[in-house]
């Protein structure tokens, strides 16, 4: 598939744009003032760079518990978002929600949940409701290795092929769930084995190659678009951190995390060097691009530090449409 | 108004809001042309809006509630049923943790306008697995709205309103009401709100609470203990949430006395909130302690004497009242 | 396989054993003394009697809703089998199970539900507790079509692989959940293609022929006795009713359901004709064998019939090993 | 006796208990070697035993539940833990419909051993779900014994004696006691009966009841109060089910007034139950209604000046006593 340039300059500004979003959440965390526990996505933007460049604004995302890559490369405010993980009133959830259910809904992202797997029923009704609805939207379904093993998998391709939903289901392998390893929990070499069962096609990428993530997806979407019904992708990845807050992730062979955390491997500086090979921007547009990205993100740091707190009182409001 | 069954006019309510708003529609396991509901609920419904709004599902009921929950938030209006009450301990995680939420820890971003269906209650000897009561559950998730009409106009005004509402609703039935008939209004827009109970009777001597089936006997035990010379008033609460407390405290504040009588097994069951919510706000005007008439804590027993013993029978709802007045 | 006359022999005699039974429940049900719902075995025989022979006294079986058979087929008691289905006192579950709750654990079942698909996890902790214990002991789990759409079959059936369990999995593919179509709701032309999701080794079987299932049945459980983990075994069958008391099954095809209930389908036809053609017995074998059985199950059945209803008060009983 | 943390109490008991007897055995995800459990309770058991008794599970909470009753029907002895409360919603088939009535509806034939454990209770701003408290759903549940210790030496004897009964034990424990420290027996004996509720303080103007963290708040909130000269007394009923009414009861009749304090949403809460209760059987002993402190009707929200107003604190329990003394 030829990719244009202007996709490849996306590909890597998007990519770059969670590395650095989620640099400034460590930041924020290293100063302490990050409530709660944190999933970050680093190691993995190559995987929500690659599927969201390949939808429309008007398509949705289903995000996970490790969902600030996911809000940010739809194209969640990130001033928004950055004041949602430190609690704020301006946070996108006006600081009722904090990382594991960091949302935009008005760009798209259906919902970041902290139960693992439980976003997959939800994107099959919003896959439903896309084909019911007639429009040409697709949904795009978030979740990792770890939350194959739970039930609302099967459940929710099966639902998602029989009644040929647009959707896109992307597992990101990160090969952990926690601490455990998937070969410790998944007797299939890849995932994606998996789809088979509800016959559904599947692929599997190098999910640090936003390129190769972008590609499949375009496919699939194209599928889901026309009526084809949903494709698996199974997108290969690694964290950088451990999984939480506190988790030095010393369980991993040293082999397999040095493999996976070299320069070589790295989702910026695989895209970065593709794009930069194909001609469609140069070292110089590189740093330009980093550098305004820094800017908006240090931006938002600012205005998440200097936002207020919401009032205490306020825990009250929003359980219902009308207070009851 | 025509006398009809509760499930018609169950199905009335359904019927009437797929005509007016066509993205109210319905999912579930069996609903659809060869089955009609488990308990006929939607026979017909399948017949006259297609398949794709009567939708049969695979037995996957996190996902049936999940899929409803994702309908609702972009669009549509999903009213999902789950067969039996017992077996929404499979969706629990969608109804209770993703539905009832999503408004809250999503900051007030997306309304959930959707309605899980489901049916409660034994007397069918059905054994453990098909008779339980487990309302309570879902009156302690905030973010619910939960519905128990007990009689067929109810049925009909709450599940408009239940299908109108913004907010997640759980609607909860009763096997052994859906042929209860009583008469019910036509008119397209008839609606009951939520949070108001009916006074089913009027009385002076102790106020009798209850839901479902218990409501019934309640009425009929009112009748006997007039002839004994003690005046009942029977109160429906109709939704669980929002309560109605105002309309019960004025009733406990002329009576001075309560039962209260449920299906549920006694523990943790819908009267406990009900008494310890009127202890606390009408305590002087209580002449004795509030009484609970509920199933003992057990399973739900399969033979017929012995889930005759467990389901509270006239008998017991009737000494329950004659111990405090 | 080589199949000797004995077992051949025993196949008929469990097939047409649960025919007899569920005949008799048929009858027990028209003079309206059955209280609640059913769901009868009726034509579905040859999968329990198949699957039971090819296990020991000592090895377990998980059952369903749809469970007379299977209980039956393990050796369960018929008197207390029929009297708990009228909900007697001498019942086996002391009239608080009725049919949905059919159940023997001395004869190794671990328990009938009535929630579909809830006794897949189950048969999985029975399985590790064999491994575990260090037995030679077996489980077979029986589950519908429809069961094979809940999550907890993708979620049991992984834990089976990925620990090696002594698990033999029979899926009863009658073509029908209740009035649902199996191709309404998978995707593919079998279940048993769901099973390689997880590396399971899996067969299809014609599930009215009891020699075919007994004969995939000793494979898969000698796999599991040697350690080689769980097998899938859909046997492919269909109720001789609708699916439950009321049920007159009119959603079904003329066609299909002409060809599933002829007589040379008929589970029992086909292994009486297999143990003659095979030298196992003669007619007058099958004659003398039939008026044996149904002597047992008509004393069960006058057993049942002239046992006391408990007590009520009994219905506080057994909630705990000691009252609280 | 040594002074040690809950966890490290909670940990000694499962361990004894595994080397008392090998059918005993620990499944959960990331209990095992990598991770020790996600509050590290179980750190260090899976070097000591084995990985096979200290069992890593995927993540597939009913099939964990489901697992753990297939092995306690076939003579093992399973702990299985659900790593946060808020996920057993994914498993409550298995945990209510199976585990809690398989003897029952087996008629007796076979006991069930075992221990479901989970942790409740906000605080540490994990947002709606991974903070709830759930465990009147549990106490509603007939056929579960429920254990909610809120101190060290309880969490130890509790868990032993759970361990150790032939019935399926829901085994709720709380984030924030983990870190508390108490004087704990080593005796290898040491068991708590279920059922009998501990005084944890005399007093004689007001009763307090409460569990978990709440129960930490309540015994500072007495001390602050004595000072105002009114004396409190705190009951921890240390299990749910059985649930000791007697000590509880006795405690009102001498007071004359109850608040009861937990950290659950309120409506529907196991403070409901506890209210109804002693309504009815110390009616004539009340000297003011009983009240109850819980969170409000809201799921939990994530950041710190809303989690802190949504679970009670001091000055809320305070307020409460002094309006009914
Ligand atoms: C249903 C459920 N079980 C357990 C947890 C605790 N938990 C949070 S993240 C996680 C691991 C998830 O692994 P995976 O799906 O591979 O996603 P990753 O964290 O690797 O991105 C677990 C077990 C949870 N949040 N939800
Ligand atoms: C979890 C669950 N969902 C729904 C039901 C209602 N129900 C009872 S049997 C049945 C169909 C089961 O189909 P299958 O697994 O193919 O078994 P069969 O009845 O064909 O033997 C359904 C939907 C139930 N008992 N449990
Ligand atoms: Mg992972
Ligand atoms: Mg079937």
């Amino acid at each position: 598939m030829a990719v244009d340039k202007k996709t490849l300059k996306e590909l890597f500004s998007r990519t770059l744009k969670i590395r650095l979003f989620e640099e400034k959440v460590w930041d924020l965390f290293g100063e302490n003032i990050v409530p709660g526990t944190l999933h970050l996505y680093l190691g993995q933007e190559a995987v929500a760079a690659g599927v969201t460049t390949a939808l429309k604004k008007s398509d949705w995302i289903q995000s996970s518990h490790r969902g600030h890559g996911h809000v940010v490369a739809k194209g969640a405010d990130m001033n928004a978002a950055l004041a949602e993980l430190l609690g704020k009133k301006t946070g996108s959830c006006k600081g009722k929600g904090g990382s594991m259910h960091i949302t935009q809904l008005d760009v798209g992202v259906l919902g970041a949940t902290g139960v693992v797997a439980s976003g997959l029923p939800i994107a099959v009704g919003a896959a439903l409701s896309c084909q019911m609805r007639k429009t040409d939207e697709v949904v795009a379904c978030f979740f990792g290795d770890g939350a194959s093993n739970n039930g609302t998998f099967g459940e929710s391709l099966n639902m998602s092929a029989i009644w040929k939903l647009p959707l896109v289901w992307i597992v990101e392998n990160n090969f952990y769930a926690m601490g455990t390893p998937i070969k410790m929990t998944c007797p299939s070499s890849t995932v994606a084995q998996r789809a088979e069962a509800y016959c559904i096609p599947s692929k599997v990428v190098d999910g640090n190659n936003a390129l190769e993530v972008y590609e499949a997806t375009i496919e699939a979407v194209k599928r889901a678009r026309e009526g084809g019904g949903p494709t698996l992708i199974e997108c290969q990845t690694y964290r950088m951190k451990g999984h939480s807050r506190f988790d030095p992730a010393k369980y991993r062979p040293k082999e397999e995390a040095d493999y996976w955390l070299s320069e070589e491997k790295d989702a910026v500086n695989v895209i970065q060097k593709i794009a930069i090979e194909q001609g469609a921007i140069t070292e110089k547009d590189a740093d330009k691009i980093r550098a305004k990205l820094q800017k908006d993100v240090d931006k938002a740091g600012e205005f998440a530090k200097k936002s207020e707190f919401p009032e205490p009182a306020e825990a009250l409001d929003d359980v219902f449409a009308e207070a009851i | 108004m025509a006398e009809i069954t509760y499930r018609e006019a169950l199905k009335q309510g359904l019927r009437e809001e797929m005509l007016r708003d066509e993205r109210v529609f319905l999912l579930g396991e069996d609903i659809g042309l060869n089955w009609g509901g488990a308990f006929k609920v939607s026979k017909g419904l399948a017949e006259e809006f297609g398949e794709d709004r009567v939708r049969d599902t695979p037995i996957s009921e996190n996902t049936i509630a999940g899929a409803a929950v994702g309908a609702a938030i972009t669009g549509m209006v999903p009213v999902a049923e789950i067969m039996f009450g017992d077996l929404i301990t499979l969706a629990m995680d969608q109804i209770c943790n993703q539905a009832a939420k999503m408004r809250y820890m999503f900051g007030g971003q997306t309304s959930v306008p959707l309605v899980i269906r489901t049916v409660f209650g034994g007397g069918k000897n059905l054994a453990s697995h098909h008779s339980q009561s487990l309302e309570s559950w879902f009156m302690h998730t905030p973010g619910l709205k939960v519905a128990v009409p007990a009689f067929a106009s109810d049925v009909k005004g709450l599940i408009k309103t239940a299908i109108r509402d913004p907010d997640p609703v759980l609607f909860a039935e009763h096997k052994l009401v859906y042929d209860k008939t009583e008469e019910v209004p036509d008119d397209e827009d008839y609606l009951i709100p939520f949070g108001q109970a009916k006074v089913r009777r009027e009385g002076a001597d102790v106020t009798l609470w209850g839901t479902f089936l218990m409501l019934h006997k309640a009425l009929e035990v009112a009748e006997e203990l007039q002839k004994e010379g003690i005046s009942v008033e029977v109160i429906d609460p109709r939704t669980l949430v929002p309560l109605d407390t105002k309309t019960l405290i004025e009733s406990v504040k002329k009576t001075g006395r309560l039962v209260l009588v449920t299906e549920e097994t006694k523990t943790g069951a819908t009267t406990a909130e009900v008494a310890a919510i009127v202890q606390e706000e009408a305590f002087d005007w209580l002449d004795a302690p509030i009484k609970r008439v509920n199933a003992p804590d057990t399973p739900v027993p399969f033979s017929p004497p012995l889930e005759n013993f467990f389901i509270p029978d006239n008998k017991r709802i009737a000494q329950a009242v004659r111990d405090i007045v």
